[in-house]
């Protein structure tokens, strides 16, 4: 699946997506914190979500399941106003 | 009646007071509150040249969902509110919230919730560039 | 440093929230809170055709004193008030409270502060135009 | 002395302002409202009043002296914005 970073994370990760396959939300998170080790796991871990357009909200990120195809989006806190 | 969202829009071009003023005025309508958020030329000490909004795709649909959620469940009869987005100077206007009602408590009371729930809701960044030319992603923890 | 009463002002003539919003607004500023009163054409279920607004003489002194009291105690950067005397029509503006802060939630207590400290302490009163030719002091007792 | 009265108060007497000697403000009303039958007592009822323009606030209209010459002015309750 693809993962989309904005803003902070974007800068976190230094690519704005990338393609990456796991099989849960948490999965995905960890091995793109490894390929992109310094500020991005510290990011993600007050980021937000989407799967498939959808928020994830509070659901346990390991009881996410990702399938292929399907875009995943990291969402800083946002800081409109 | 609930109160009607007139404008809730993202923009890429300069906001305008005026209009969401004149968006939200009317013969039934007695006070009109109004929030202008503009960039500041410093935060926590250190000196900002400029602010950088980006918006997700679907902020749209955020701003108007907020608004409409607002506009629901105060007795008001119209609010707008506009944001901007892109690089902006010192004293450039990022947002106008403004809401028409009866009277000015509810006008008040309904205009500060809709700009805390569009900074809480709708997913908007900014980026600050200091004085010295760094710059940070605001409120990114 | 207390906040600057950069207008405070009775007027005959038609009042302009851009003069106010202009005057409050600047770099150091983050948010302006602007409260605008205008004519409605109901009140108490009547239909209001006009508005007669009187002042006192002591009315042009009270206001600057009313905005420097709010301005000394809220941490603000400015305010601004023009409220307008005279017959005026349906949708026209009576009165403008402007505060600008380096934050929100500042301009906002400020600015109901103001307008509320307006109405309590200035020497105005208004005379209600029913829509039926009738009239009556808002307020009189 | 010269009582002057505004909005309310200056529908309900029927003039602008009148001239009239009295000791004191409680006097002066009691006066005036004998001469202006109708509102103006129950108006006068819930104004303030200045004299020499000086608000005289919550003191007793009895013990509000008038000296001959001064201005007494009749305030309805504020109404602006």
């Amino acid at each position: 699946m693809t993962i989309r970073y904005w803003a902070a994370a974007r800068e976190a990760a230094g690519v704005a997506e990338e393609r990456q396959h796991a099989d849960t939300l948490a999965d995905l998170l960890a091995t793109v914190s490894e390929r992109h080790p310094g500020r991005l796991a510290a990011v993600l871990a007050c980021c937000a979500f989407l799967v498939g357009d959808v928020p994830v909200g509070p659901r346990e990120h390991a009881d996410v399941l990702l399938v292929d195809g399907c875009v995943v989006e990291v969402l800083p806190p946002f800081a409109g106003g | 009646t609930a109160g009607q969202v007139v404008i809730a829009a993202i923009r890429e071009r300069e906001l305008s007071v005026d209009e969401c003023l004149k968006a939200v005025r009317g013969p039934a309508v007695g006070g009109v509150a109004v929030f202008v958020g503009t960039v500041r030329d410093h935060d926590g000490g250190r000196g900002v040249a400029a602010l950088e909004y980006t918006a997700h795709p679907r902020a749209g649909g955020e701003i108007v969902r907020v608004a409409a959620g607002v506009a629901a469940v105060h007795p008001v009869r119209a609010v707008a509110v506009t944001h901007r987005v892109g690089l902006l100077g010192v004293d450039d206007i990022a947002v106008v919230v403004a809401v028409g009602a009866t009277h000015r408590a509810e006008a008040f009371t309904a205009c500060r919730r809709l700009i805390d729930d569009v900074k809480e809701h709708v997913p908007i960044w900014k980026r600050q560039v200091f004085a010295d030319g760094s710059s940070e992603w605001v409120g990114a923890c």
